[in-house]
């Protein structure tokens, strides 16, 4: 399985902080993301945003990155700390 | 020393320890505060998201390189989280080094990179029950790609 | 604010008046201690000389420029003199404003300028009873040159 | 009169920290310096120094300035503030 986490506004957007996918073949953030689209419009829209940043493992994902079973990824928008 | 809570903090505790080493000769710190104002809409209050986990561990990351990269004697990080009120503390960041020029890049380069990466979100209160999720400024994004830059010009 | 003055000054004392104005974001202070160590030679002391008169004339030249060249909300400037000891608060920058890069820029501004520009002397005591007066670093020099580099290429 | 002052280690190689010097025709700080070096060897040497630094009315010359009477001169090393 891969836990999926999403934080801020895309979690207020999509209803949802954290949901469980199970792990396909040779996955990869580009694919599950993929699949997350495919849930419906709603999500679809959301997650389509230019600016979303991804984290695997807790650290920042600058481009598509192999994923296995038993990994954390997460979908956030910017971030605005500071 | 690395430090996301809810609680306030207080300047002169942070200075005072980053100043205890008899050969620091110069102290940055930063400090960022709720505004009343963003972008021309009034604030009345803040509320801070994060990570966790994620927020922790990438500070150090960071830390860790910061102090590969400019000779640094003490560094302080502290960010706080949850409900802030008008003109509370947000964040510090505090370096000290032998000589400024260590201090203020460092200690710039640790805020480019809490704006731009660290897993922090801001929601703002702009009247009592109505709330939105701050954008990312583009100038932010600007800042890091500076050191960025840098790292690749000296590689 | 401006001050030259042989007291000691308190950080807590100067960011609070700093952080005062609603619209403070961030608030960026440089704190100059009397090291231990100098260029290899061991330091027990310090004695700071001024050109009274000059000095407060330079300093507000300087922070009127400042003020000009960024847009800040508050700037405080002291610089001690007479004799210090080791670990001692040489001197304080502290400035105010809206976004963190104005901050960061006046404050490193002001103190390449004070490094510089402003007329203090530093004399150290390596052991009582043999003092020897501080060259000026070239990369002190160097510093300052990137500030009127830049306005050179602004005009 | 022109006043003139010297500061830090040219005060302490010079043994006087003012002198009041009677105002010449057209006077100018490359010609007050001629002056003084002319003092005698000692003093040619200590303002000879290269980074040798001059603020005319405590604000900093950075090239030859016209002097009137009354102007106060300053010459001192390079300064080590901060």
């Amino acid at each position: 399985m891969i836990k999926v986490l999403f934080f801020a506004s895309l979690r207020d957007q999509l209803g949802i902080s954290e949901l469980q996918l199970p792990c396909e073949a040779n996955p990869d953030t580009n694919s599950l993301l993929d699949n997350l689209k495919a849930q419906d419009q709603h999500w679809s829209k959301a997650l389509k945003q230019k600016q979303l940043m991804v984290a695997v493992n807790q650290t920042i994902a600058t481009s598509n990155c192999l994923l296995q079973d038993g990994d954390e990824v997460a979908f956030f928008p910017p971030v605005t700390g500071g | 020393m690395i430090c996301v809570q809810s609680e306030d903090f207080n300047l002169q505790v942070e200075y005072d320890k980053l100043r205890q080493q008899s050969n620091v000769g110069a102290v940055v710190t930063f400090s960022g505060l709720v505004r009343d104002c963003n972008l021309g809409k009034s604030v009345c209050a803040l509320t801070l998201e994060h990570y966790p986990g994620m927020t922790e561990k990438a500070l150090t990351e960071i830390v860790e390189q910061a102090k590969q990269r400019w000779d640094i004697l003490a560094c302080t990080v502290i960010h706080r989280v949850g409900k802030l009120a008008l003109q509370d503390q947000i964040v510090f960041v505090g370096i000290a080094s032998l000589h400024r020029q260590e201090a203020f890049a460092c200690c710039e380069f640790m805020m480019d990179y809490l704006k731009t990466k660290a897993p922090f979100w801001k929601k703002e209160c702009i009247k009592p029950g109505e709330s939105y999720w701050v954008d990312a400024r583009e100038s932010d994004h600007q800042a890091l790609f500076k050191w960025t830059e840098h790292l690749n010009n000296a590689e």
